[in-house]
């Protein structure tokens, strides 16, 4: 498989083009909303996430609008799937795996199993330059999650 | 006009096209974003680390008297080659330091620094300072902060359609509250060429500044400032086969004489208590500290070069490769044009929007072929936000770029949209 | 500590020093102004240029990636080599401006930019900024700026007629209203190093900011920010076998994050409107415009080949070194050492006046015996005053320094009264 | 001649401790006196060069103090020596030709009739960064000429 190919396997192109998650925003609401805007400023991509958790499942329920590479709005429909399986708990394990995957510059073997469609972006993590574009859904969530435990916190 | 064979023998010069991307030749299409170096440049720095080596203008043992001399010989040929005096040309980091030397020079000022003879750079609220929606963040975010800092309002010419300056407005935008009219005189990303004589006579009219950006005209084209008549203007060398960390503002003498410093300590002062100090005239009022020596003298090595080769002839060249770039572009399918569509008034930078592909996407697409191009919005996020898009895909020439890595990355351009299913 | 063998292969690795002067091999003791670069410096810029040269940041192609590499590469190197965290090391042109961007971040926080994190660095009238009696230039002018931009007063530490600062009144000149302690860890005319501990709690103590010019204990000695404890540091390159055009700005992260930007431009923004900016976190915020890319890589290497040898090894050598020459001096009748008279404390500058010769004619007649020494005042014109004198001789090794180098020095230096007729 | 003995001659040096004109400078005082104060940034060396002119022969009369190296203390001596024996016009243009020695490189013939002493500084001109050492008096005393001209003429 070339680099190029490695970069964008069909899954990815797929979910850019799919994009889960990408649908009107939440809004302020009750249980506590986390929302979190970032922006890439080598090509002045964003994204807004914005997250809630389902206080009868615990899970996450999440939401993105943003614009972008097909890496970073692949990765943000990719998350978007992983994300709504997990309490915020999960989600950070989570987030950590993918962080630490998307450092490994092509070293790392991806956990298919708990990563699932997101171990797809391993081949990413060869192309420095990109690896913000696959992080920026993720940074983004991450904030958002954050502020809903201090919510739950207070 | 240079020829094949010429351009064959320019690249030649410059060792860094020796190198494979992707198993492919490398078709460096990013010089607007940095040049390569000739190695007459290269080992220009090298030579004065191996042979002259000293701090400049300081010493009086040989190596200091011999570092001096490449110095101050190579501020006169970069003054010379842009059509300045060497007192009125003084080293900077790069360009976005000699704009922010400027900037901050008019609030120094404005806050009442330099005496009575800068008291006519001085800026409050009710002055305006103009520049236009097509700068490069250097070239606005400076003034923003100077229109902060002094309450003066900042005003801009907007851009036309054809990615032309619209100057329709223009002695309202300059009117006579305007005290700075700032401007580039060609876009690092349309590769428009704006015309600065019609610019330079409404400021003079109403008795503004005004302050050129010649980062993409001083590589490519002949560039005579003072027959321009501009008041300032700023250059990098990277941009113009020189090592990176040099760059120059120009100042017209009697401006410069009278424009409090910025940067100091060492080496521009004449006298120093511990309650004050005086300042030494330009150049060395604005050259606080050790300066990039050995990049300035590559600096000279770099004019030297591009006189050897003509500017007369570059330009030529580049206003064949822009037309050859722009009529490929045209006729590619969902893919627009962001810029003049002739190639006159034009240099050879040639950005496109790919419907339905991300700039990134579009750039990773060409580097696996071993086109290396820029995308993002090339500092210049309101040029972007004007023609709807917020990055875009940057092809750009210089004297060593060739026909056929042009037509490389017009044929690689025309895959984009079927690889990533945008055409479907 | 270094062994002769050691020193001889170490000068092996710098082709200047196949250099004659005047017809002998010449004697380089200008270290202090600007040091000699060893190959692998020279060619880690020119490799670069070979083989990577491209925009950092900003490009997605390889060139552009491998750059970037490079360039962040180097920043993690010369970081580690200082003690500090490559998100608090900024690069810059020399010292110099590192300096600057200090005072001038805190003149702009004091004219209310930056927001509400800035407002701790807010200066006005009733606040006092100190420096030290022997400070560089460098270290002295921005802070009379911006005593003269905001108000504040401007105090300073005296120098004892040893060479060292006198701290009698230190808690009396660093009292409640200061609000930054600026001084230099080396003195680059006495040699002295600063009880840098000492400074640091008394500012604390009263909550000044602290500022350190590492300008000549970076090239020298061990050096550790964290575990010295101040908040802002500059040094520079060209002194530490670096190439020229490449300095450094470290401040404590926390400060980093909160001090507004000083100069402004592409590449340390994250969002640009016409009316307005965002700024990145640091350390890119300091870093308007393309950096001197090549210059950061080169400076990467030449920590690498300091660490390499062992700072601490240099150190002692350099220690044995000042000693031979400060006793030599001692030995020379009517040559007056400027600086402590022994070798504990001090590194290898030493600076003298020669009693009846004018320092110029001094240097003259030692650069016709090919030993390159500095004349003149050094950039520390107050320094010099204190000692009745307006320049001196100084002679400054390195750790490619010979013993008998030294010795030429000495030896030229007890010729020098009798040549100008001064001893009669 | 060794480099260093054609820029320090006997002449110079003799001239350096001779000091002519360096004595208590003329102060406010009429016939119009020109003053002048020049620094070389570079080491800090000044001088201060007074004039004025005779009104019954119309020369110069020349009194200087300064703190400097051989070469400009010996470049100020013998300068007052050449001065005082001219008036303002023929002083502008002994300073014209010592101005072009001074920037000859090594290259001119002084003219050792007109310059005098002067001409012993012509090894100065090997050695640019001594030019300004040599040069500082004559641009103080051109400047001071200048002021009195200024003075006639008004
Ligand atoms: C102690 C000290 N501070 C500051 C500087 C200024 O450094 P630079 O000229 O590289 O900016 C120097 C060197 O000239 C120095 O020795
Ligand atoms: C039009 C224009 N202005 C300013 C700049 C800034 O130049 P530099 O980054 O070398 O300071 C650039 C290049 O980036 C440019 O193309």
């Amino acid at each position: 498989m070339s680099g190029l190919d490695q970069l964008y396997q069909q899954l990815i192109l797929d979910h850019a083009k799919r994009r889960t998650g990408n649908m009107p925003l939440l809004g302020a609401a009750e249980p506590p909303v986390g929302a979190s805007h970032q922006i890439n400023p080598t090509c002045g991509d964003e994204i807004t996430v914005e997250a809630r958790r389902d206080p009868a499942t615990g899970r996450l329920l999440v939401r993105w609008d943003g614009e972008g590479c097909s890496i970073s709005m692949a990765s943000a429909s990719a998350m978007t799937e992983l994300a709504e399986e997990c309490d915020p708990e999960g989600f950070n394990a989570l987030e950590a795996r993918f962080h630490e995957l998307m450092h490994s510059r092509g070293q790392a073997q991806p956990d298919e199993e708990a990563l699932g469609d997101a171990a797809a972006f391993a081949g990413v993590s060869k192309f420095p330059a990109r690896v913000k574009c696959a992080l920026l859904a993720w940074m983004a969530l991450k904030d958002a999650v954050y502020q809903i435990e201090g919510a739950d916190r207070a | 006009m240079l020829s094949a064979a010429q351009v064959a023998r320019i690249r030649n010069d410059f060792p860094v096209f020796d190198r494979e991307v992707a198993g492919t030749p490398l078709a460096y299409l990013d010089s607007g974003a940095t040049a390569q170096k000739p190695a007459t440049v290269i080992d220009a720095e090298q030579d004065f680390y191996a042979q002259r080596n000293a701090a400049v203008h300081r010493g009086a043992h040989t190596l200091a008297v011999e570092a001096t001399e490449a110095f101050e010989g190579a501020r006169a040929a970069v003054a010379a080659f842009v059509g300045a005096d060497p007192d009125e040309l003084c080293w900077t980091k790069n360009a976005t330091e000699a704009l922010n030397v400027v900037a901050y020079g008019l609030a120094n000022a404005s806050a009442g620094l330099g005496g009575a003879e800068a008291a006519r750079f001085a800026l409050g609220p009710g002055d305006t300072i103009v520049v236009t929606e097509m700068e490069h963040h250097a070239n606005l975010v400076p003034w923003q902060q100077l229109a902060a800092r002094t309450g003066a309002g900042l005003r801009w010419i907007p851009l036309g359609e054809d990615g032309r300056l619209d100057l329709t407005d223009l002695d309202d935008i300059v009117d006579e509250h305007a005290k700075v009219l700032a401007f580039s005189h060609v876009s690092n990303v349309l590769g428009t060429i704006n015309p600065v004589g019609a610019l330079v006579e409404r400021a003079r009219r109403v008795g503004a500044l005004t302050v050129l950006d010649a980062c993409q005209s001083a590589p490519h084209l002949p560039l005579d400032l003072h027959g321009l008549g501009v008041d300032f203007a700023a250059f990098s060398g990277h941009k113009m086969l020189a090592p990176t960390g040099i760059g120059a503002l120009y100042g017209r003498a009697e401006l410069l004489a009278a424009l409090p410093p910025v940067l100091t300590g060492g080496s521009m002062i004449t006298t120093v208590t511990m309650e004050g100090a005086q300042f030494m005239a330009p150049p060395q009022r604005f050259e606080a500290g050790t300066q990039p020596v050995a990049q300035a003298v590559g600096f000279g090595a770099a004019v030297d070069y591009l006189r050897h080769i003509g500017m007369a002839a570059i330009a030529d060249r580049e206003e064949a490769l822009a037309q050859r770039l722009v009529e490929g572009v045209a006729r590619i399918p969902g893919v627009r044009l962001l810029g003049p569509a002739d190639a006159a008034d034009r240099i050879a930078s040639v950005a496109v929007d790919v419907q339905g592909v991300h700039a990134h996407d579009v750039g990773q697409y060409l580097d696996a072929q071993g086109v290396a191009v820029r995308v993002g919005h090339h500092c210049a996020q309101p040029l972007h936000r004007r023609y709807g898009v917020t990055a875009s895909t940057r092809a750009s020439a210089y004297l060593y770029t060739t026909d056929e890595e042009c037509e490389r990355f017009l044929a690689a351009l025309a895959e984009v949209r079927g690889f990533f299913g945008a055409d479907s």
